[in-house]
């Protein structure tokens, strides 16, 4: 009996709510422990790829939304009738103390997106072997791609007051 | 007369060389539907890289381009120059064998100290190619010496003055059309230009080679395309009696590689010893074989 | 009365230097270079003379006799001017290492045997020091214990087999001639049949190649170099296995006489063609396989069974060139070789004992005299002009071409080139390339192993520069053997059908380096910067990690691997391993109870008794 | 080769030789680099006029910076920039490598590259077209042969203050400074100015 995926997530899964995103996605909203049982329920479904993890920045809403895009190419029909070819995992965080489980155990590919989270978000992943910078050079005490992280500000102290060169004599 | 050869040859040669460098950045030029620089380039090159002030990497770095570029003079007084050979009485083709190798090697020594990965692979290419056509080479002047009975490049010359140009006579034509083949890679052309890839090994052994460096490379370069065509030239063409001929059948020669130039992608180290080993050795062994059994 | 001091001094020599050893490590040492010295000395002044000196009676009925010519001669010196420069190497070297009295009182020892092999004047005195010389070389290539000792049993059983074969020649001369002494079995040599010449020549040949590490039979001849102290292996490749080719010129061109050896074996296959191809082959394929060594004392130990072709290939072509090209080369690799072993034990004596070529690295830095003699050696054994590797080649090559055989020349030429590729390997992976961090404070290499190696320098130069002084003496040995001379001149060859002329080279050389230098010098003049200032696309030079030598000609590797698989060692294991069976399944016999040996009697009684009764074939 | 150009020939020909032997470090440093392969090859040909890519910065005498400069390739360019055998000219293409252009208030880019090495001329556009390279180039003649390219020049006298911004935005640099006598006063002052604006955000060790 093939359920319509919505169905069976919502049924093997108590606290997550699944609506049916544009052109036939899925969005699946989990709260912050149950992501790797989630991920690791949908990969055996079928979603073998792990395209991509993101991060959102709700500054108001005081949360860090981690998205996770999963999609799967097996030819047979997987999901609901037409079939949904990819599927949004998301989960909010604090932005406080934003530490989640890390999704290596299941994606090994999550390991440089997590890298990047980690270092442009401050976002913790526990479980990760080597949470080391990836692409800046310098030390930030607001990871820069926060909203609180004022970039002109930065960009005063660090780059306008490096001196010009003087000409001497 | 002699002694004015010693002194002018390795000039002419320079000046030849370095018309042929310019003449083939022209011709690849057009052959790429551009205008292409105009043809005393290389010189402008060495004068602008003489200026230059360059790092080095220790007195082994200076002395082993120095001798490279010495070995090549050394060459240069060995080859006949259409009619006058200034040091023909000294040991023939085995010395101009041997002197010819002198030339990677001290470009190998210089490199090596350089302590730079780029220049080590560069030279450990510029080894197996040489090795590459060493093969067919060896087997090509042994047809040769076989042929004409003697170790002595003048002689070699005078012979063909006679009887013709080596390139015709029946056994010699394998070892001509096998000389043809491995051409390019004598001269560093195009398919076998893996030793000083840009791309690959920041252009091989000379990557860390600056200003004057830089100039004594070119210098040595645009030599050793004139000993490359001018061995072919006297051993199969049958030399000249004076300069400008020989200098005419060489720019004929050249243009005819600089075409192949043209047309090929580079090849893999081991690709290029592959060809090499095949089809060129086998012409090569066929024309040994003729030569050594029936060919007087 | 000279010969016999100068044996004397060399064996007691040896024997007083292990007492000595007992006393003080210092006296025995100084003592040791004495005994060399003055062994030198004696035998220099032995030129020109040939005198002949029976110096024990009573063996057998026959006398032992000693003999020098212009051939023993030669042999000697080099033999007694390399043990001279290897006892004092060792002095450094062995600082420190337990058992050096004994190593001392062996090299001694060894050098005496040499000497007396080259100097003795009949075949049973030869065979004897011969003897002498074999296990003291096994005793001291084990010295090190571990896998030297099964690479010096390799050793032992393979010149034990060579000197089986010999002691049978002996015999069956003797047996024919009556005498042993040179010029009598000359004489009945002359007088024998092709077939008989023939037998003799391989009986003595066997013994003779084995020492030599000839193709078929070279197979103990890398481990045992690599596992021997490096003093020791500068003489065993220098020299001791040069011991081979004396005994091949002694034995064909003075006993079996030149005519008869040309003319030997059958009408198209003359014999020493067939030993012209086995030299080709010696230079051909350890050539490739010395390329892809990575152990620095392999890589010289392969190359050195290739360097043995070529004086073979010279010998064996027997015109008046090729033997004078073969003997020259003899000296020549001696001394080059004996440089480069001494080159390998430096390094190895400041690094710890570290000789492999894919950990080493940018020693020129920190060992400068020694990378500037190592060039020399590598220059040497390539044969670059102006070196005396390359005259002999040159004689190799001319006579290879003149005469008619252009392939064995291809093989000579083409091995030269895999020449240039292992010895630049040896100077790129071990002086060249970024200095590790570990050898960052090493200091240079003492005085006591730079003097050796300066003087073997200074002697390959000189010689390559000045080859007359050479080719003179091994011209009056061609003229002993009996062919025609070389018309030498000091600084080459002045023959009608192309010449060779150093000093013209030298010259051009010189000229051409001060004309570009001056040019060189005219531009304008960099700085000078330290390894960790070089192009690194950008980043900054990783400390350590920025060495190209591992694999270093891995391309070539690909294409030539397949066929370089040793087959004659891997022969000789299987033959081992199937010795060690056929010995175990003898051991079954000893079944440990009386009763079976009972039967084994009673059995061999009723077979003799059955034999004796039925069967009787006399 | 008119007169006057060939009475510069023999007047000063190394100037000559250096205007037209350009040799261009082929080092893509932003995203300008998309118009050096046009520029070099058939359709705009830059070979004519002496300028040819070089695979080593030890070969080059010209160094194209094209386009905005990221803080990690900053740490390439100078290291390029201090391998390039002198005289040398660096040529800046776009706004990005003047005042930032429209990273003006990125926290990952360099916002006036001539804070920390010199540059010799700039060219505008974002990103300049191939005939505008040649402008450039032609420019460059000319202030070769006023001696105003000399940019190596103000390296080397004011090293210690390049040096010294350098090491404020890239932290301590793994390779020792090019003209140890030029930094010898200027180290002690530069590291003073380096420690507080480090209070602020510490530089990462390379």
């Amino acid at each position: 009996m093939n359920l319509p995926l919505a169905i069976r997530l919502g049924s093997t899964f108590q606290s997550i709510d699944v609506e049916s995103g544009s052109s036939g996605r899925l969005v699946v909203q989990v709260p912050g422990e149950s992501v790797v049982p989630v991920l690791t329920f949908l990969k055996e479904e079928g979603y073998g790829y792990l395209q991509l993890v993101s991060c959102v920045d709700w500054i108001d809403r005081g949360a860090l939304q981690l998205v996770y895009l999963l999609s799967c190419y097996t030819e047979d029909e997987i999901g609901g009738e037409e079939g949904s070819q990819e599927v949004f995992v998301k989960t909010n965080v604090p932005r406080g103390r934003a530490s989640v489980p890390s999704a290596i155990g299941v994606y090994e590919i999550a390991e440089p997106y997590e890298r990047e989270i980690h270092e442009l978000y401050g976002v913790h992943f526990e479980g990760h072997p080597r949470l080391t910078p990836l692409f800046l050079e310098r030390d930030y005490e607001i990871p820069p791609f926060r909203k609180d992280f004022d970039t002109k500000q930065y960009v005063a102290d660090v780059f306008d007051s490096v001196p010009p060169v003087k000409e001497e004599g | 007369m002699r002694v004015l050869w010693f002194i002018l040859s390795p000039l002419i040669a320079l000046a030849v060389g370095l018309f042929f460098l310019g003449l083939s950045r022209r011709i690849m030029a057009r052959i790429h539907w551009r205008y292409g620089p105009p043809l005393y380039q290389p010189l402008i090159d060495i004068l602008r890289q003489f200026t230059q002030k360059s790092v080095s990497h220790g007195r082994l770095f200076d002395i082993g381009i120095v001798l490279s570029l010495a070995g090549s003079i050394v060459l240069i007084e060995f080859l006949p120059f259409g009619g006058v050979c200034p040091m023909s009485s000294s040991g023939g083709m085995l010395v101009i064998l041997y002197v010819m190798l002198l030339m990677p090697l001290g470009v190998a020594l210089s490199g090596g100290e350089a302590a730079n990965p780029n220049t080590s692979i560069g030279i450990s290419r510029n080894l197996i190619l040489a090795m590459g056509y060493e093969l067919p080479l060896l087997l090509v002047l042994l047809a040769l010496m076989t042929r004409y009975e003697t170790i002595s490049i003048v002689e070699i010359v005078s012979a063909q003055r006679e009887a013709g140009p080596a390139f015709v006579s029946f056994p010699l034509v394998l070892s001509g059309v096998a000389y043809l083949l491995i051409l390019p890679a004598v001269l560093g052309v195009r398919p076998f230009e893996v030793v000083q890839a840009p791309q690959e090994i920041a252009s091989g052994p000379v990557a860390e080679y600056g200003g004057p460096y830089l100039a004594l490379v070119t210098i040595q370069h645009a030599l050793s395309l004139f000993i490359g065509t001018s061995l072919f030239v006297n051993l199969l063409w049958g030399g000249a009696s004076n300069p400008v001929v020989l200098i005419l059948k060489m720019l004929v020669v050249f243009v005819l590689v600089l075409f192949v130039n043209a047309s090929f992608p580079r090849l893999r180290v081991e690709q290029a010893v592959r060809y090499l080993w095949r089809w060129p050795s086998l012409a090569a062994l066929a024309g040994l074989i003729l030569v050594a059994t029936i060919g007087r | 009365m000279i010969l016999g001091l100068l044996l004397t001094v060399a064996f007691g020599g040896a024997l007083l230097t292990y007492l000595l050893g007992k006393v003080s490590s210092k006296l025995r040492d100084w003592f040791a270079v004495l005994v060399s010295l003055a062994l030198v000395a004696l035998v220099v002044s032995l030129y020109g003379k040939t005198l002949s000196f029976p110096f024990y009676e009573g063996f057998l009925g026959m006398p032992l006799t000693l003999r020098v010519d212009g051939l023993s001669w030669l042999f000697a010196v080099s033999a007694s001017a390399i043990g001279l420069l290897s006892v004092v190497f060792s002095l450094g070297y062995m600082k420190g290492k337990d058992r050096t009295s004994f190593y001392y009182s062996m090299l001694l020892l060894v050098n005496a045997a040499m000497l007396g092999v080259v100097l003795s004047g009949d075949l049973l005195a030869l065979f004897v020091f011969w003897e002498i010389m074999s296990w003291s070389t096994f005793l001291l290539i084990s010295y090190n214990g571990g896998p030297a000792l099964t690479a010096g049993m390799k050793y032992f059983v393979m010149s034990f087999v060579g000197s089986l074969a010999m002691l049978a020649g002996v015999l069956t001369l003797h047996g024919s001639f009556g005498t042993l002494e040179f010029g009598g079995v000359a004489a009945g040599m002359s007088s024998a049949s092709p077939g008989y010449v023939l037998a003799i020549l391989v009986l003595f040949g066997v013994a003779f190649w084995t020492k030599n590490a000839i193709w078929p039979f070279h197979a103990w001849l890398p481990p045992a170099h690599s596992e021997a102290p490096s003093p020791f292996s500068a003489v065993l490749s220098g020299i001791l296995i040069k011991m081979g080719v004396y005994g091949f010129l002694l034995l064909s061109f003075v006993l079996v006489g030149l005519k008869s050896f040309v003319s030997l074996g059958g009408g198209s296959v003359p014999f020493h063609t067939v030993l012209s191809v086995v030299g080709a082959i010696t230079i051909l394929l350890p050539t490739f396989i010395a390329i892809f060594q990575t152990d620095a004392k392999r890589l010289l130990a392969w190359s050195t069974v290739a360097q043995a072709g070529y004086i073979i290939l010279g010998i064996s072509f027997a015109t008046s060139l090729s033997v004078a090209g073969g003997v020259l080369h003899f000296l020549s690799h001696a001394v080059f070789k004996a440089l480069l072993f001494m080159v390998v034990g430096a390094v190895e004596y400041r690094t710890g004992g570290v000789r492999d070529l894919d950990s080493l690295g940018g020693l020129i830095k920190r060992m400068p005299v020694t990378f500037v003699v190592a060039v020399i050696g590598v220059c040497g054994l390539i044969g670059v002009p102006l070196t005396n590797g390359f005259v002999s080649k040159w004689l190799i090559y001319k006579t290879l071409i003149l005469e008619r055989s252009p392939f064995l020349a291809f093989a000579a030429l083409f091995g030269t080139w895999g020449t240039i590729l292992y010895g630049y390997k040896f100077l790129h992976n071990i002086f060249l390339g970024q200095l590790p961090q570990r050898y960052e404070d090493m200091e240079r290499a003492p005085f006591s192993m730079v003097l050796p190696m300066t003087i073997l320098s200074v002697v390959v130069v000189l010689f390559g520069v000045l080859p007359g002084i050479p080719l003179s003496v091994v011209d009056t040995i061609g003229v002993s053997f009996g062919f025609e001379s070389l018309d030498v001149s000091l600084w080459g060859l002045a023959s009608d059908s192309g010449a060779l002329n150093t000093v013209n080279i030298l010259v051009a050389v010189l000229v051409g380096f001060v004309v570009v230098w001056s040019v060189f010098r005219s531009g304008a003049r960099g700085a000078r910067v330290d390894q960790s200032d070089s192009y690194a696309a950008g980043a900054a030079v990783p400390t350590d990690r920025y060495q190209y030598s591992v694999r270093f000609y891995a391309p070539l590797r690909g294409m030539v691997a397949p066929y370089l698989k040793d087959l004659v060692d891997s022969f000789y294991v299987r033959l081992a391993g199937w010795v060690g069976g056929l010995g175990d399944g003898l051991r079954r016999v000893y079944t440990g109870y009386v009763g079976d040996y009972v039967m084994y009697i009673v059995l061999f009684l009723a077979a003799l008794i059955f034999i004796q009764t039925t069967w009787s074939p006399w | 080769m008119d007169r006057n150009e060939l009475m510069k020939w023999i007047k000063a020909p190394a100037k000559m030789a250096h205007k037209y032997s350009l040799n261009a470090v082929y080092f893509c440093t932003g995203c300008g680099i998309i118009e050096v392969p046009p520029t070099i090859t058939s359709r705009w040909d830059a070979e004519r006029f002496g300028v040819v890519p070089s695979a080593t910065p030890r070969h080059a005498n010209l160094f194209l910076i094209t386009g905005y400069v990221s803080v990690k390739t900053l740490r390439a360019i100078i290291r390029t920039y201090e391998q390039m055998p002198e005289p040398k000219y660096t040529v800046g293409f776009g706004s990005c490598t003047i005042n930032g252009g429209m990273y003006w208030d990125s926290y990952n880019t360099i916002k006036r590259l001539d804070k920390y090495i010199p540059i010799d001329g700039y060219i505008a556009g974002c990103m300049p077209r191939p005939e505008a390279i040649f402008v450039a180039v032609t420019h460059l003649w000319t202030l070769i042969d006023k001696d105003m390219a000399d940019g190596y020049k103000r390296y080397r006298k004011n090293y210690a203050a390049y040096r010294a911004n350098q090491e404020m935005v890239l932290g301590k640099l793994e390779w020792p400074p090019l003209f140890p006598k030029e930094t010898g006063t200027g180290t002690a002052d530069g590291a003073a100015m380096a420690m507080d604006v480090a209070s602020h955000t510490t530089g990462r060790t390379g």
